[in-house]
């Protein structure tokens, strides 16, 4: 009895003493994760995911304290990037956070707004410019597509257009496996 | 000098059926001018040009239209003289079947030139004479329409060893540097050794698939009867893709030049033959590039090579060949790496070297892709020494940074790949997703990080005006600092000292200032407007305007 | 409408796997000639299981049933099984180790071309961990008569009488118990009904495997470097040690013509899906599975090691494939400079 | 704030929750280590107990209570470890007595070449040569496969593998038939399974062949004697 | 939810120690072999969890970050060796069919995953329900795969149990000549059927989430047309 | 000489610790989804499992088995490894803020890797020495690490592949260790010839 109390004494003093110690001497500071994460978010900063912003979400992943399927602006697409940083099971889109869309702008109609400022001020981006009483618009190239600027508007003016196509920005398609055909012939 | 010439090989590559008999048999021939032209202002590699005409103005034949924008890009002219009759969206020779603008030009049948004159090039910079070969809109005519004016440059050292003249012409059906050689060897031959001049080359070597003895005939007797004896004419084996810039520089020299790098370290540079006679025209004649010689092949009665105008529409280019009843598609370029056609009424622009008639019979419908069996047969085919099966089974399932550890940017969309694979893999579709999802993704990431400084910018502003609200209540209150320092200890972090709070603030202000200056766009959104905002708010409506044009086309051809 | 290329070579997966088919028919002559008729059942058997198990499966997946089914790859799959497999085993064991191939090693991995394990060595491995006794017993060479094989196969097994060890499981049992008494010539050389060579009849079976296998060669279904490195290595390392103590170690020639080796060598470890890609990559895999199936037909529990050598170099094919990725154009030599 | 404060700051937090840390650790592994010795104390006896008392269904079940009068316990020895009883540490080794006439020798011994690893038996050898019975105290032959050799794993419950051996020895059995059927021998073996049946009659003919060359030395040692012996030839 | 039935459901489903965190793999798979044995352990492994998970929620507040885990080791550790030598002492029959598995507890990683992710966390209650839940969840599951391993390794179901009970005996479920599937037995087996069960949670959880999913779509209709097809 | 070799080959092949002996397969499902991090966990599972092979043998021979206090020694050898692992990430994370990349991630997970405890317990029971403790630690470790970067090579390809939807990810993670396991069976009889 006595004899165990000792060893493990000794052992409990020793570890102890070195992993208080180590654990001053070496602390260091700040999480690089939050930083990688949230270079994957979009930066939509729409709130769907349940955080206020891509920046406190990211925090909330790193801490393990959110799945990493609640953007759904980052998609299916986002959620592999995520599972493969932090080495976690790639799951589909949580229904409850919203789904995928086509990215989109605000638009705002003119003949429409009053000039409230409301939609300024709800933009997480400052993608609005305008004044009160004057008419207001959307800097497309800085729109996230968030939709927060749409609730606040008391007249309804601003819609969410998606942004169309170019000839440079197109994009080949995924190439269509076509395999019914031959079944079906042969049926 | 004439000693046998050493070649090399490369890896890989595939013998389809050549197809190119048919369109050889007739003389080069002009194809008439039509009742409209339509010329898209990006013909090339780099920024659109800008247009410089509007609806109803005058145009001359060679007058420049579009100006470049900046310098990786090239102006475009127009093909004839005539009205301007619209600068608008029309449709692209392009596979995604979208517009973009172009000019819209209705000859006046006078077909009259602006003036021209000879560029003295011996006697201009090397900067100037680059900058008149934009402006006569000069780009490759191999295929890939990168601005000549660039590549015409040697590079660190000055000089380099070998320029290598591309008359390969591997696609199969594809004539047209074939009869151009046979038929222009002479002129040709000049343009090279302007070429050669502006680039300091030690020799040119022209080379030649050896299933064109006709073209190394001709321009074997041009080049004997010109004192230039550095122009080499060197038969290579008849092996597609022999005429990638890459394998017919590995074949001619040896060199092997790695993706990503310039030729021109390496001491060699390739043009097409076709740019060659180009750069010809606008050096000795001042003539700018409004035409080119396109092969009419494929699915037609009589299939020949005819100089068209750019803007020519493509039916009535064809219409000139007599082409069979069961016609079912236009394809720009060859079968092995052509593009199909929205429809047979866009323009002949200047990356058209073959306008390639397909129907079910000559192209049919390969039968249902089966999975790959990782047979590595295309990994034979590959005349870049990929792995196609790898970089193909990543970007099928999306994973694209691992495509891209295979190289899938060394890839050059040969299709040799895709022609050996017993599975029938449209590989080539599976790159050339992989690639423009890259592409869009780094665009994406741009946007993101944009959006990113602009959110913590805003989170900044609030904060110091949070901070201003409660040093004016401070400020007003008699307590002063202590209840300052409590509604700021609740606006911010603890512990600040109202010193550092200040001085935090100060920094959060000038940060933002800077910021301010940085983006030009000043999101204050209080208050007047300055003018600066009125002039944005004009470009936002100038942009506005057109993403609704561009939105209806899209929307129309989506469904 | 699709893109460019616009015309393709004609080549299909079918054609490649029927021409497999037709080069496993010489080996299979040989071995109905001294083994009696049962394995054409076999094949039989196994190929309508493997049939129905990969229709069932498309069928599950919502793929075109007919049109995978077409491609072959479940028959090779088969056939591969019913020759690996004892020609009277029961009928069950077969049509297990086949769904087990089909089902398991194939379809949960998203069917052909995407299995990372070879599905007619899997099949084979789980029914020789499985039933050890089963999968040893085989038919007496020249011992051709029908009617018993037919009953081992469907009914009662009154085996005694037509079975024999096949030379891999003689050699090993004898080495292994016996007290040390038991040498290479005294099991081969003593016993009649082994040849010299493979054991009587069995270097006739590899014969007929070794000339499909050329022809394989020929049409360029399968390249030289796995064939050539499997056998090689085998040869080396078992001519190595026979040299070293003849009494304990077993000659190359033994080894090359018993049991699956020709077999392997043309036919199962040359299977593109699961196998390594690259040149470099395919002679490492080789002759890993060479090194393997020595060391365990000769230290091992079980008696041919191929099976197992095989699933082994499959787990390790893609770290290999990774590791030699032939150099890219232009980034070959330094500076790209000729050679 | 200035880097030599910080520092020194630094240091002493350093030296304080180094110390901090240690005694916590020491209270916590003080308490319960206690706690586990405290269990450990008070369970000995009774762990003991039970381990005794399996010991001796073990010996129950190669050697009825009724063979013997003798306290087996006490009249124990230690034999040092033996390899042709494939034994590495010291075990007991128990002589029954009936009437204070040796009857039996109970014995440990095991096979090292199970298929998968050591099998160890214990097992009880008669005065007259025979072999009483055997039972394998602890194996790690494939469930379902070799472990039949375990009587509560057999399927046959009628006639376990292992009693074949009951009251068997070098006299109706041959040395050299003290084999399974595979190999020439006279036991059976399962189909499949043969390591396992061989490794155990193997250990069982060795063992028995040494208790019965040394029984009488045995039988002769004082109890709690040890008895060293390495020089026996298989 | 309440907080009690979200951390029920946590343990047994949603947060499943096997299925879902992948942990406690070891003793899952080495003993599962049957049916008995896998129960076995299971009840084994609950009464630890709640132990420990009980005492270390207790005494969270006095233990500082740095040595957390040594000292959660050390608690979970004793504790286990504790109840080993407790069962051994007093409930010996008991012991011989449950202790071999007891000190294979201590290196069951779910243990101190709960008790670093949750017991550190939160009270006491809580704490010893999570520790019972989260067994549970580990019970059902190695219950399953030890009962179907056992079916198709040798067609018998609560073979071993005259063991603990000796007045039953284990069932003979498929005929006597069964050959036995001698793989399910082994460790490939192991991973086979968990590979299955895990498939089977992936398509009850994908089959909630898609209800979820077209409520949402049918709840608010689509705004515009795709940009992309 | 041959004998520590034996040791080594038969820890890495025909007894791997995950195939066969089933443990530390936790990490193995776990971090297995891509090579590199595969790669730091086999590296940091080397180390920490030879330093705690070495530790637990002192800590036996020194202190326990001198004392007769064999029953603290699961006890003493998983306090004495939590000790090692979270020490040895303190020190990395500050000295070296590379290998603190590579490695840092995994070290505490290494806590609940079952092997780091099972085997010093299994150096015990197979009563090896000091040198042998340390090479069966390191070789089984080394198994560790090559079932790890083996299957994360299988993974990562596997995770283009057309797996049927409900066995994506885990599910397909373990019908593939299954048939790995199954070929390292045919290892089996490997070991009786050392
Ligand atoms: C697969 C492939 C085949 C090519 N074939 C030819 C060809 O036959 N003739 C040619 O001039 N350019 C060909 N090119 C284009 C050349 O690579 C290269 O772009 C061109 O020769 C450069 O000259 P340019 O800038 O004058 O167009 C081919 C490119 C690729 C990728
Ligand atoms: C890959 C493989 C291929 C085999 N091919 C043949 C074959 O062509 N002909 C044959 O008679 N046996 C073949 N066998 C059976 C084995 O050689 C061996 O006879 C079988 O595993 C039974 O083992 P045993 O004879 O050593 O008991 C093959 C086995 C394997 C694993
Ligand atoms: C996974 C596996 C487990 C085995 N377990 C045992 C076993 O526990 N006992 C045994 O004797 N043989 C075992 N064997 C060995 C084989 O069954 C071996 O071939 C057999 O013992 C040879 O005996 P036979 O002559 O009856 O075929 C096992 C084999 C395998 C593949
Ligand atoms: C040369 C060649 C060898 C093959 N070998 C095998 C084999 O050993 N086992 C097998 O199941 N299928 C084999 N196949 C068929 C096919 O590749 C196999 O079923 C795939 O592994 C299924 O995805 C082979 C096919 C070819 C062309
Ligand atoms: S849902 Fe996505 S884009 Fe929106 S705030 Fe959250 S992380 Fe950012
Ligand atoms: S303009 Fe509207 S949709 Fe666009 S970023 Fe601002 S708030 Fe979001
Ligand atoms: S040729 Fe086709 S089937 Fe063969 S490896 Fe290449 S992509 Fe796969
Ligand atoms: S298309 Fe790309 S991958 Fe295919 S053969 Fe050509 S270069 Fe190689
Ligand atoms: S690592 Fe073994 S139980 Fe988790």
């Amino acid at each position: 009895m006595l004899e165990a109390l000792l060893v493990m004494a000794l052992g409990a003093v020793v570890l102890g003493a070195a992993l208080g110690y180590a654990a001053v001497r070496f602390r260091v500071e700040g999480d690089p994760l939050v930083e990688k994460i949230d270079a994957i978010l979009p930066q939509t900063q729409c709130g769907q995911c349940g955080f206020p912003g891509c920046k406190p979400y990211a925090q909330a992943i790193a801490k393990g304290e959110a799945e990493i399927n609640q953007c759904p602006p980052g998609g299916e697409e986002g959620i592999h990037k995520l599972a493969d940083l932090l080495g976690r099971e790639v799951k589909p889109l949580s229904a409850e956070h919203g789904i995928e869309k086509p990215k989109s702008i605000a638009l705002i109609d003119e003949q429409t707004c009053i000039g409230c400022t409301l939609c300024i001020q709800a933009c997480p981006v400052d993608a609005i410019v305008g004044a009160a009483k004057q008419m207001h618009t959307v800097i497309a190239k800085q729109c996230t597509g968030c939709e927060l600027c749409l609730p606040p508007c008391p007249v309804d003016c601003i819609s969410m257009e998606p942004i169309p196509e170019s000839v440079e920005s197109w994009k080949w398609r995924y190439p269509v496996v076509r395999i019914v055909p031959a079944d079906k012939a042969a049926a | 000098m004439n000693a046998l010439q050493r070649l090399f090989r490369f890896n890989g590559g595939v013998k389809p059926d050549y197809h190119k008999e048919p369109s050889t048999h007739l003389p080069i021939a002009v194809a008439p001018t039509p009742t409209l032209l339509v010329i898209p202002l990006h013909q090339s590699i780099g920024g659109p040009p800008r247009p410089l005409v509007k609806a109803g103005d005058g145009v001359l034949k060679g007058q420049r239209i579009g100006d470049a924008d900046g310098n990786v890009s090239s102006a475009v002219h127009a093909s004839t003289s005539g009205t301007v009759v619209a600068v608008e969206m029309r449709l692209m020779p392009h596979t995604s079947g979208l517009s973009a603008m172009c000019v819209v030009i209705e000859p006046d049948g006078r077909d009259e030139w602006v003036e021209r004159n000879p560029f003295d090039f011996r006697a201009a910079t090397p900067t100037a004479t680059r900058d008149y070969l934009r402006d006569a809109g000069v780009v490759g005519l191999g295929g890939a329409v990168f601005p000549s004016h660039l590549k015409l440059n040697a590079g660190k050292q000055g000089k380099l060893d070998t320029l290598v003249l591309n008359g390969a012409e591997c696609e199969p059906f594809i004539t047209c540097d074939d009869v151009l050689m046979r038929e222009r060897a002479d002129r040709l031959l000049k343009g090279a050794a302007i070429m050669r001049e502006m680039l300091a080359a030690s020799r040119v070597l022209i080379g030649i698939e050896d299933n064109k003895p006709e073209a190394i005939a001709a321009l074997e007797a041009a080049s004997a009867g010109n004192i230039d004896t550095t122009i080499q004419v060197v038969a290579v084996p008849t092996r597609y893709p022999a005429g990638g810039a890459k394998q017919l520089i590995r074949v001619l020299t040896g060199i092997e030049v790695p993706h990503g790098e310039r030729s021109t370290d390496y001491g060699v540079q390739c043009f097409n033959v076709g740019t060659a006679f180009a750069i010809y025209e606008a050096i000795a004649l001042g003539q700018p590039l409004i035409s080119r010689i396109v092969t009419v092949a494929g699915n037609v009665g009589q299939a020949r090579n005819y100089e068209v105008l750019f803007g020519t529409s493509m039916r009535d280019l064809v219409a000139l060949c007599a082409p069979l009843p069961d016609t079912d598609r236009v394809i720009m370029g060859g079968p092995m790496m052509g593009f199909r056609m929205p429809s047979d009424d866009v323009p002949v622009v200047k990356a058209t070297n073959c306008v390639l008639v397909g129907s079910q019979k000559l192209f049919p419908q390969p039968p249902p892709e089966m999975p790959c069996i990782r047979c590595g047969e295309c990994a034979k085919a590959c005349p870049a020494d990929l792995q196609p099966f790898e970089m193909y089974w990543f970007s099928r399932a999306r994973i694209f940074g691992k495509a891209q550890e295979y190289h899938l940017f060394d890839c050059i969309e040969c299709g040799c790949c895709a022609y050996v694979c017993p599975s029938r893999i449209p590989l080539v579709d599976y790159y050339r997703f992989a690639k423009s999802e890259i592409w869009a993704r780094e665009v994406e990431k741009d946007a993101a990080d944009l959006a990113r400084d602009r959110y913590e910018f805003r989170l900044l502003r609030e904060e110091r005006e949070k901070q201003e609200k409660a040093a004016k209540l401070a400020a007003k209150t008699a307590a002063g600092r202590e209840k300052a320092a409590a509604a700021l200890a609740e606006a911010e972090k603890p512990a600040r000292t109202p010193d550092e709070e200040a001085k935090h603030a100060l920094i959060a202000a000038a940060l933002e200032r800077a910021k301010a200056q940085k983006e030009q766009v000043h999101p204050e959104n209080t208050g007047n407007l300055t003018a600066e905002q009125r002039a944005e708010i004009v470009a936002i409506e100038a942009r506005r305007a057109e993403i609704r044009e561009q939105a209806k086309p899209h929307l129309r051809q989506d469904d | 409408m699709n893109n460019s290329p616009y015309f393709l070579k004609p080549a299909s997966v079918q054609s490649v796997m029927m021409r497999v088919l037709l080069a496993l028919i010489p080996g299979i002559a040989v071995y109905v000639w001294f083994f009696g008729a049962a394995v054409l059942v076999q094949i039989a058997l196994a190929s309508v299981t493997a049939l129905l198990a990969e229709a069932a499966m498309l069928k599950l997946r919502g793929k075109p049933v007919m049109l995978f089914l077409g491609d072959g790859s479940a028959l090779v799959t088969a056939w591969l099984i019913a020759l690996t497999f004892p020609p009277i085993a029961p009928w069950w064991l077969t049509v297990i180790g086949v769904l087990a191939a089909i089902v398991i090693a194939k379809h949960l991995y998203g069917g052909l071309g995407q299995n990372p394990f070879n599905p007619a060595m899997v099949a084979f491995a789980l029914m020789i961990v499985a039933y050890p006794s089963l999968m040893s017993q085989w038919p007496a060479v020249g011992f051709t008569d029908f009617m018993p094989q037919w009953n081992a196969i469907f009914g009662t097994r009154q085996l005694d009488a037509i079975t024999m060890a096949t030379p891999l499981d003689a050699l090993r049992t004898a080495l292994h118990t016996a007290d040390a008494r038991a040498t290479v010539a005294g099991v081969l050389g003593n016993d009649a009904t082994f040849g010299n060579i493979g054991g009587k009849g069995w270097e006739w079976v590899a014969a007929g495997y070794f000339i499909g296998g050329i022809y394989l060669l020929q049409q360029r279904i399968i390249t030289w470097h796995m064939p050539a490195a499997f056998l090689a290595t085998l040869f080396v390392i078992s001519g190595g040690f026979a040299l070293y103590d003849p009494t304990r170690f077993v000659g190359p020639s033994f080894h090359l013509f018993t049991g699956g080796a020709m077999l392997g060598a043309f036919f199962i470890i040359t299977d593109p899906v699961s196998g390594c890609t690259t040149p470099r990559g395919k002679l490492i895999f080789a002759a890993g599975i060479g090194l393997l199936t020595w060391i365990i037909r000769t230290f091992g529990a079980y008696p041919d090691g191929i099976a197992f050598a095989v699933l082994l170099l499959n787990i390790a094919a893609p770290l290999i494939d990774m590791n030699t990725q032939p150099p890219v154009f232009g980034h070959k030599r330094k500076g790209g400079r000729p050679s | 704030m200035s880097e030599p404060i910080e520092i020194a700051r630094r240091e002493s937090s350093v030296l304080r929750i180094s110390v901090r840390t240690a005694a916590i650790m020491l209270a916590f592994t003080v308490v319960f280590t206690a706690m586990m010795a405290g269990t450990y104390k008070a369970t000995e006896p009774l762990v003991a107990a039970s381990a005794l008392a399996e010991k001796l269904r073990l010996i129950g079940e190669v050697l009825p209570p009724s063979y013997y009068d003798n306290d087996l316990m006490a009249d124990a020895i230690t034999l040092a470890p033996h390899k042709l009883l494939g034994l590495d540490d010291d075990t007991r080794l128990w002589r029954a007595r009936k009437n204070g006439e040796a009857v039996a020798l109970v014995l440990e011994a095991a096979a090292r070449d199970g298929y998968s690893g050591r099998i160890s038996l214990i097992l009880a050898v008669g005065t007259d040569g025979r072999l009483l019975a055997l039972r394998v105290t602890s194996h790690k032959e494939t469930p379902g496969l070799g472990d039949y050799i375990d009587p509560k794993k057999d399927r046959n419950k009628s006639r376990p593998w292992i009693t074949q051996f009951n009251s068997l020895g070098f006299d109706t059995v041959p040395r050299d038939k003290w084999r399974v059927k595979k190999d020439g021998g006279k036991f059976d073996q399962m189909a499949g399974a043969t390591i396992s049946a061989r490794a155990v009659t193997n250990a069982s003919g060795r063992a028995l062949a040494w208790a019965t060359e040394n029984r009488d030395k045995l039988f002769g040692l004082a109890a709690n004697g040890r008895f060293e012996d390495q020089g026996v030839k298989p | 939810m309440s907080a009690y039935k979200e951390i029920t459901w946590n343990g047994i489903w949603k947060q499943n120690s096997i299925l879902a965190q992948l942990l406690g793999l070891c003793p899952l798979l080495a003993v599962s072999t049957n049916l008995v044995n896998a129960v076995s352990l299971g009840l084994a492994t609950i009464l630890v969890m709640m132990l420990s998970n009980f005492a270390i929620s207790a005494l969270r507040a006095l233990i500082p970050y740095e040595i957390r885990i040594p000292v959660f080791i050390l608690i979970i550790a004793a504790l286990v060796t504790v109840v080993d030598l407790a069962f051994d002492a007093f409930l010996h029959d008991l012991y011989l069919v449950l202790g071999i598995f007891i000190p294979l507890i201590v290196t069951n990683c779910i243990v101190l995953a709960r008790v670093e992710a949750f017991a550190a966390k939160n009270g006491l209650r809580a704490s010893t329900l999570d520790g019972l839940m989260m067994g549970v969840g580990f019970v059902w599951v190695i219950a399953l795969l030890g009962a179907v391993r056992e079916f198709v390794g040798q067609g018998t179901i609560f073979s071993g149990i005259e063991m603990i009970f000796p007045s039953l005996s284990g069932i003979q479920v498929l005929p006597a000549d069964y050959p036995g599937f001698l793989v399910a037995i082994l460790p490939p087996g192991a991973f086979f059927v968990l590979g299955l069960l895990i498939a089977g949670r992936n398509w009850l959880d994908a089959r909630a989430n898609q209800r979820l999913r077209e409520k949402r779509l049918h709840d608010q209709p689509p705004t515009a047309t795709p940009a992309t097809a | 000489m041959t004998s520590y070799l034996f040791i080594i080959l038969g820890a890495v092949l025909v007894n791997n610790v995950v195939f066969v002996r089933i443990l530390g397969l936790c990490p193995f499902m776990g971090v297995s989804k891509k090579l590199e991090t595969a790669l730091g966990m086999g590296a940091a599972t080397t180390f920490v499992l030879t330093m705690a092979c070495g530790a637990s043998y002192i800590i036996d021979a020194w202190l326990l088995i001198p004392n007769q206090l064999e029953y603290l020694r699961t006890l003493s050898f998983i306090v004495t490894i939590a000790a090692i692992v979270q020490l040895t990430e303190l020190v990395i994370q500050k000295t070296s803020p590379v290998l603190h990349q590579v490695l840092g991630i995994y070290l505490p997970l290494i806590t609940t890797n079952c092997a780091v405890l099972g085997i010093p317990l299994l150096n015990v029971s197979l009563r090896h020495n000091f040198l042998e403790s340390l090479l069966f630690g390191f070789g089984s470790a080394m198994g560790f690490t090559l079932a790890l970067i083996l299957f994360a090579g299988i993974r990562e390809r596997l995770e283009a592949a057309d797996v049927p939807v409900y066995f994506r990810g885990t599910a397909i993670g373990m019908i593939t260790a299954g048939l790995m396991s199954l070929a390292f069976m045919g290892f089996a009889g490997l070991d009786k010839f050392k």
